[in-house]
């Protein structure tokens, strides 16, 4: 009997793609055939924006580059800022950064594995993982007054203190992470059914991998043991001691269980840093209001909730950066889902979109 | 005559009955919901948020009813008509007292398994009235899941029916003992797993998977219409609740007479309980693994229970 | 919550392909595991809040639309009027540490450089003078000699360029001379008791103004024809013109006070009889020896103190070293002095050697510079090791290399180097420190004396070893600035108050307040528009003022002075100036602000903050110096007329608190926008 | 790897080039001729410079500049490849034989800088809607929709 593929459109405004992402897949029956994301809905010329704002004025835009972990988008800019300047930050404002930004790892990765889990179907799963999240959030709102853009790493330091009793909350927080984790582990990644939708799907092998410049969870998720807080060490982070969690058959299963211990090693790096936190400047002293870098480029990344998220700054020695250029891990790691999703039905393609985690904040810039 | 006009009261009596019970439904199941998703559920309208269906059911009234202009009219607008009357007519041969059932014919049993399939046709028509692909996929997934799942739910009835030794379910009710509870357990399981995947519910709605299809075969219901719908599905699951209370669970097992009604409602609300719990619970099955599911665990379950009934009857 | 469990350790395989094959039990067994914990999450309690009962309360920093606590024009800044003995108690209910300006926070008298620009700026220039001179006494002295440590740490360095306060001070002198007739009457005399004042310097014309004020009668003594103590004998007069001097001092006469020239306690009045006379004697005289280092060839011709050769060139303009090489030795604020006034009484060649290289000298660098400019060569990190005297006549000064000044703790232990040069010269003036000369004052009385002949005195409260007997200004601090000395004097005003009063004299002695330094590097000003810049003090030109007395600095006109206040931008004031640098710093340029600026009737008349630009980064508000702009703690972003959500300065003015304060017409919700005005 | 000992074995390799191999601000970074990046490339990433971390290009006003960012995750070490291109005609060989990971990226640059890649497999814009006219990130993209910023600070 002849049969006729069917060319469907899924997005860019659907309940499931993980904001504005449109694909256009051809189906055999239920069978994905040929799938092409169509990206750039949410394309505002961020780099474009970025050569008409002060340095300091750039911050706020870096908040909008990958709004669901917006305190690492700062620290990466002005990691690359400091570079540029060469600014020495503070002991005290390093640590918050290091401590902040696990917090951030953690709302992500509830993002991460609250999708695959909401993509299956679990919505409870997907509220316990946002309860979470929402504890971070409360934690971040009490530090610097926002709940998603944040604007609170800047160049040369942070911007507020803590207040007090916000150590205590976030030990607290700390406390019942893990064990919250494990319960998340036990209803969803333990679950028959959820194994037999996750397991074996999207599987992409450690070679393609890095060839493919795919970085974080995704592909350690495939056995690449490649984790930048620990192989290209920055900021406080060789003081802390922390294992890298890495999977081994690179299934959407193994890349949301990645997620998921990671958040729970996350917790042990925030302990660590709590515990060697010292009073100090929290800002270096001495910076120009108006910082002009010498002209030149420079480039730094971090390890970012979706893999090595980087900015190449040029400057020519006025108030403006010449030249941003954001490496954005999640457009590398998108650009990989044509060749993991040909092959699957059509509900196992969202799954292993969801298994990306994707933001299209940083995808589109 | 009467015959006719007893019918008509009968079938009024069962349109309100399952319209109450939907209500009652929604209310319930969003507090459940919501309390496993450690939040509250409806709180504003009325003591708990009772009255929360209150405000919907004259909102889905007042909402327009669009009917798609590439849409086939006729079919369209009688579609989910014809999906709610096999779910009202199912509730007649439920016994609901000791020796009383709405319509006490000698082959209710088998008119309670068969009238569901018919909704199947009409889910047919339902999605292919909308002349929209996602709504047509959402129909073909759940014709294929109905009718996969009749064979083990007719087969899990079965062995009732063997101890009972009649197809009248004020039969199967008065001859129903305790022990029968144990015995009958796999097959209670089975009809349990079967009638859920019946209603599109729970692990497998796949019909209306929002992740991916939307809403599956109606899409683009609205306002009373798609009510209809959401009454529909409701009425299946209070109908099927019922009838396992009244067959598997005893019916008014420990009281008589009109407590014995009660405790019949009583058990039917806790099954509805349960299937709300594992519907918040678990992620949805894939088409395929529905399938097998069904062919290659919950049929030979049922047919073990058939074997454990067999062994056991000639003692009785 | 949960009790600390031990932290779980990450699993070898992530992948959880030991349990893959599910058999059918396992299945199960999961499947009862997920519900158990859906059924334990159902029974607990939900986390979220029983809206509407219970309302999410929004963290102290929320970034909610913004708002202006006070508005120029409108609210007016709380001005220091009351007296300066209340000043301690002041500096703590007012002027709260967090709430004090930097430039009032650096100065060591706390003069309030902020309301003297804000009453300058609005042509109230008589009480800009008399707000200012109850904390440093004499405004016009030190409105041309002060070292102005509160232009350094004024905010406006970040920005542009420092708010020119010294300046202001003189110009408030210069409006205040034309009316200080009508101004100046003799205080009331409301306490019986009387309080003597040994020497007329600054320290002690500050305590006694304070004591003036309090109702004492003040006698003081000056050893001196003119009254002044180092202002008179020790400052150039081209610095620091003496009719300027003598006419402040007249006003503090004017006040009351009984002032004796010419008598020297000690030696024509036996301090053991001033103190039976009066109930408290003040010792405020000062450092009156310089000092000579001790090294060969000193005694010989032609070797002066710093002190002798200024006293002779202020006042005969004739120090002998007319056609004369002049080699000065020290790298002070008075070796300067001297050098540029050896340049006027005609020394043929000028050289200030000093210990200290080029950029440590102890002296202030605009100093250094204006020497520099007239001529004076200055010789760095070289130490006096021999005079080389010819027959009784002093040919010249053998100096060694000096490596370094300070050891690594900081103290002065200079390390010499061993080449040695011969620098000529015909005459060597020391001018490395002054040392107090008191043994005459003390004959007769128990006072102690430590063994370099400095007098015991308490740092704090300033009270001698004799009770009723107080000291202060440099015998007390040692060499240091006349503003400091001014602050010595205020300090030990209110503890003879204390002390005559019978009151517990260390009571809330408030330490002075922490000055507020900087955070950032001062702002390079290559691109700055004209009309932010600081007005520039007109000088006369090196080559003209180094030959005679004149002024150096020529004082700002009315109109500079006016514009000059009105650059300062009122810090921790809490009303907005309209300075703009909250429109500048914001990324989305959401707002717009103008001011009118007439004297008199300075306000702001547009505030306007298009809350559909604004993205809540929070940079306006860190950046507003005034701390007026604030976030407001409200949540709700929706206001009725969302799409005109411009804020009109009307709207903006809404009252800080959190609460649903009402709008403009009463009724609507505050912020709720107004029909937007055209853009210009 | 230290990035001294980086330099000796790229100056051993292409000897003629060594002093353009500058480091600035902590990382090595060596300026090729157009012609020659797409060698260069090759024999770097035999070298062990296995993954591709970033393409972008910077309009340098008269020129533009292609910039390659390689990493290596043995050696730990990671190196700029620089290389200027003419902006009349702006051509420069595609690195998707060497690392796929370069096909998005070299869509983008495309896309924003109108650069293109021969050898592409799909050289398409990426990011902006197919009809858009122009090359947004040039310094020359004159669109009358750009806010005019006052340029005080």
């Amino acid at each position: 009997m002849r049969t006729e593929e069917l060319t469907l459109n899924l997005g860019p405004s659907h309940p499931s793609t993980h904001g504005v992402c449109r694909l256009v897949v051809r189906l055999d029956g239920e069978v994905v055939t040929h799938v092409e994301p169509v990206i750039g809905h949410l394309h505002r010329g961020i780099e474009k924006m970025a050569e008409n704002r002060t340095y300091l004025q750039v911050v706020p835009l870096t908040d909008r580059l990958d709004y669901v972990g917006s305190m690492y988008a700062n620290w990466a800019y002005c990691r690359a800022v400091e570079r540029l300047a060469g600014i020495r930050v503070p002991e005290r404002a390093e640590y918050l950064r290091v401590i902040v930004c696990e917090l951030q790892r953690i709302a992500s990765h509830m993002m991460g594995i609250g999708s695959s889990a909401a993509d299956t179907g679990a919505t409870s799963a997907f509220l316990y993982a946002f309860a979470q999240r929402d504890l971070v959030i409360d934690l971040f709102e009490a530090l610097c007054g926002a709940r998603l853009t944040y604007n609170y790493v800047r160049p040369g330091g942070v911007a507020f203190d803590l207040p007090e009793g916000w150590v205590e909350q976030c030990r607290s927080f700390v406390a019942q992470h893990p064990s919250a984790m494990l319960e998340i582990d036990e209803l969803f990644f333990g679950n028959v059914i959820a194994r037999a939708r996750l397991k074996g799907i999207g599987v992409l092998d450690a070679d393609t991998a890095v060839a493919w410049g795919v970085s974080g969870p995704s592909a350690r998720g495939s056995g690449v043991d490649w984790d930048l807080r620990r192989d290209d060490p920055y900021s406080v982070y060789p003081r802390f001691d922390f294992d890298v969690v890495v999977g081994s058959n690179g299934d959407a299963y193994d890349r949301a269980r990645v997620r998921l211990w990671e958040c729970i090693e996350s917790c042990r790096i925030i302990e660590q840093a709590l515990d060697q936190l010292e009073p100090g400047p929290v800002m270096a002293e001495g910076l120009p209001r108006l910082l002009a870098p010498r002209p030149g480029d420079a480039y730094d990344h971090i390890e970012s909730a979706r893999g090595s998220l980087g900015v190449y700054l040029v400057s020519d020695g006025s108030v403006r950066p010449y030249r941003m250029k954001v490496r954005s891990p999640a457009f590398c790691n998108l650009a990989v889902l044509p060749l993991i999703a040909t092959g699957h039905t059509l509900s196992d393609l969202l799954v292993i979109l969801g298994s990306l985690d994707p933001v299209f904040g940083e995808v589109d810039r | 005559m009467s015959a006719l006009l007893l019918g008509i009261a009968w079938g009024i009596a069962a349109v309100l009955a399952i319209a109450g019970g939907a209500v009652i439904g929604v209310w319930w199941e969003r507090k459940v919901a919501g309390h496993i998703q450690l939040r509250y559920g409806p709180l504003q309208i009325g003591p708990a948020g009772s009255l929360q269906m209150l405000a919907d059911v004259p909102k889905l009234l007042f909402k327009e009813d669009i009917v798609p202009s590439a849409a086939d009219k006729p079919l369209f607008k009688w579609a989910p008509l014809m999906v709610f009357a096999p779910v009202a007519a199912s509730l007649a041969v439920i016994p609901f007292a000791a020796g009383w059932a709405p319509l006490d014919t000698s082959v209710g049993v088998l008119f309670f398994l068969a009238v569901p399939s018919l909704e199947v046709v009409a889910i047919l028509v339902a999605a292919w009235s909308q002349r929209n692909t996602l709504a047509a996929i959402g129909g073909l997934r759940a014709a294929s899941q109905m009718i996969a799942y009749e064979v083990p739910r007719a087969l899990s009835v079965l062995p009732l029916v063997l101890l009972a030794g009649s197809l009248r379910p004020t039969a199967v009710l008065g001859a129903w003992q305790w022990w029968w509870m144990p015995l009958l357990s796999i097959g209670f399981i089975v009809y349990l797993i079967a009638s859920i995947a019946e209603m599109n519910r729970g692990p497998f709605d796949l019909p209306e998977a929002e992740s991916e299809l939307v809403a599956g075969y109606f899409a683009d219901y609205s306002g009373m219409r798609w009510a209809i719908f959401m009454m529909a599905e409701y009425g299946a699951m209070i109908a099927a609740s019922l009838f396992a209370a009244a067959t598997f669970l005893g019916g008014g097992w420990p009281f008589g007479g009109a407590l014995g009604t009660a405790a019949i409602v009583l058990k039917a609300a806790l099954l509805i309980t349960v299937i709300m719990w594992v519907r918040w619970t678990f992620p949805r099955v894939r088409q395929d693994q529905l399938l097998r599911f069904c062919w290659t665990v919950l049929v030979p379950a049922a047919l073990v229970q058939l074997v454990v009934v067999g062994v056991v009857l000639p003692w009785m | 919550m949960d009790v600390k469990r031990a932290r779980p350790a990450v699993p070898p395989s992530v992948s959880g392909d030991a349990e893959d094959r599910m058999g059918l039990v396992k299945g199960a067994a999961s499947l009862a595991k997920g519900l158990g914990i859906t059924l334990k999450a159902g029974v607990s309690r939900p986390l979220t809040v029983r809206y509407p009962q219970q309302k999410v309360a929004v963290s102290p920093r929320w970034r909610g639309p913004l708002a202006l606590r006070g508005v120029l024009g409108r609210d007016d800044i709380p001005l220091l009027k009351s007296a300066s003995h209340a000043y301690n108690e002041l500096i703590d209910g007012l002027y709260r540490s967090d709430r004090l300006p930097p430039c009032v926070g650096n100065c060591p008298a706390n003069v309030d450089a902020r309301g003297q620009a804000f009453l300058i700026a609005d042509n109230r220039v008589a009480e800009a003078y008399e707000l200012v001179r109850d904390r440093n006494i004499l405004p016009g002295v030190l409105g041309r000699i002060c070292h102005h440590p509160c232009e350094t740490a004024c905010k406006r360095n970040f920005y542009d360029e420092p708010v020119a306060i010294r300046p202001l001070h003189r110009f408030a002198y210069e409006e205040y001379r034309k009316i200080r007739h009508e101004r100046i009457s003799p205080l009331p005399r409301t306490q019986g008791k009387s309080v003597c004042v040994v020497g007329s310097g600054p320290s002690g014309l500050a305590a006694a103004y304070d004591l003036l004020k309090l109702g004492y009668r003040v006698v003081m003594y000056e050893r001196e024809r003119k009254p002044g103590g180092a202002l008179n004998t020790g400052v150039p007069a081209y610095r620091l013109p003496r009719d300027v001097l003598y006419e402040e001092i007249g006003d503090i006469v004017g006040l009351g006070l009984e002032l004796n020239t010419g008598v020297e306690v000690g030696k024509d009045v036996p301090l053991v009889e001033l103190i039976r006379e009066h109930d408290a004697v003040l010792l405020a005289v000062g450092l009156q020896q310089s000092r000579i280092l001790p090294i060969p060839g000193t005694d010989a011709e032609g070797v002066v103190g710093a002190l002798e050769f200024l006293w002779s060139a202020n006042f005969k303009h004739e120090a002998g070293v007319r056609g004369k090489r002049v080699l000065v030795i020290g790298g002070g604020n008075v070796a300067v002095d001297v050098a540029r006034c050896a340049l006027r009484v005609g020394a043929s060649e000028v050289k200030l050697a000093c210990l200290e290289s080029e950029s440590e000298m102890p002296c202030h660098p605009w100093e250094i510079a204006e020497a520099l400019d007239e001529g004076v060569v200055a010789l760095c990190s070289l130490g006096p090791e021999e005079v080389l005297v010819r027959h009784g006549q002093v040919a010249g000064m053998r100096m060694r290399s000096c490596l370094s000044v300070f050891d690594e703790t900081g103290r002065f232990a200079p390390k010499f180097g061993d080449e040695t040069t011969d620098v000529p010269a015909d005459v060597i003036v020391f001018a490395i420190g002054q040392a107090p000369k008191i043994d005459a004052l003390v004959a007769g009385t128990e006072l102690l004396v430590s063994g370099r002949g400095q007098l015991v005195v308490d740092g704090t409260l300033f009270t001698t070893s004799v009770p009723g007997v107080f000291a202060c200004g440099e015998i007390v601090t040692g060499p240091g600035s006349a503003i400091g000395s001014i602050a010595t004097g205020h300090e030990a005003a209110t503890s003879i108050h204390r002390y005559l009063q019978g009151l517990p004299l260390d009571g809330d002695r408030v330490a002075r307040p922490v000055p507020v330094y900087p955070k950032h590097a001062p702002a390079d000003i290559t691109n700055v528009e004209a009309n932010r810049r600081r007005a520039v003090m007109p000088m006369a030109d090196p080559e003209e003022r180094a030959s005679d007395f004149r002024q150096v600095e020529l004082g700002l006109t009315r109109q500079e002075a006016m514009a000059e206040a009105m650059r300062c931008l009122r810090c921790e004031s809490e009303v907005c100036v309209g300075c703009t640098f909250c429109a500048r710093t914001c990324p989305d340029y959401a707002i717009k602000v103008e001011r009118v600026d007439e004297a008199g009737a300075r306000c702001l008349t547009r505030y306007d903050y298009d809350l559909s630009k604004c993205c809540y980064c929070g940079l306006c508000a860190e950046q507003c110096p005034t701390k007026a702009l604030q976030h407001t703690g409200q949540y709700e972003l929706s206001f009725w007329h969302r799409d005109l959500m411009v804020f009109d300065k009307g709207e903006m003015l809404r009252p800080p608190t959190g609460t649903r304060a009402t709008g403009r017409d009463g009724v609507s919700p505050p912020g709720c926008p107004v029909p937007r005005r055209e853009e210009p | 790897m230290r990035i001294e000992e980086l330099r000796e074995r790229v100056c051993a390799m292409y000897p003629d080039l060594c002093p353009l191999f500058s480091i600035e601000f902590g990382d090595g970074s060596i300026a090729v001729p157009l012609e020659r990046v797409h060698s260069a490339a090759a024999d770097l990433k035999d070298m062990g410079f296995d993954r591709l971390g970033m393409v972008t290009a910077v309009d340098r006003g008269d020129e533009f500049e292609i910039v390659y960012r390689l990493q290596s995750r043995d050696l730990r070490a990671a190196m700029f490849l620089k290389a200027a291109v003419p902006k009349n005609d702006p051509v420069v060989p595609s690195m998707c034989d060497l690392w796929p990971a370069a096909e998005w990226q070299e869509r983008e640059v495309f896309d924003l800088f109108g650069i293109v890649f021969d050898g592409h497999p799909d050289l398409r814009r990426i990011l902006l809607p197919e009809d858009w006219s122009g090359h947004p990130l040039r310094k020359d993209y004159a669109d009358d929709r750009i806010v005019r910023r006052p340029d005080y600070i």
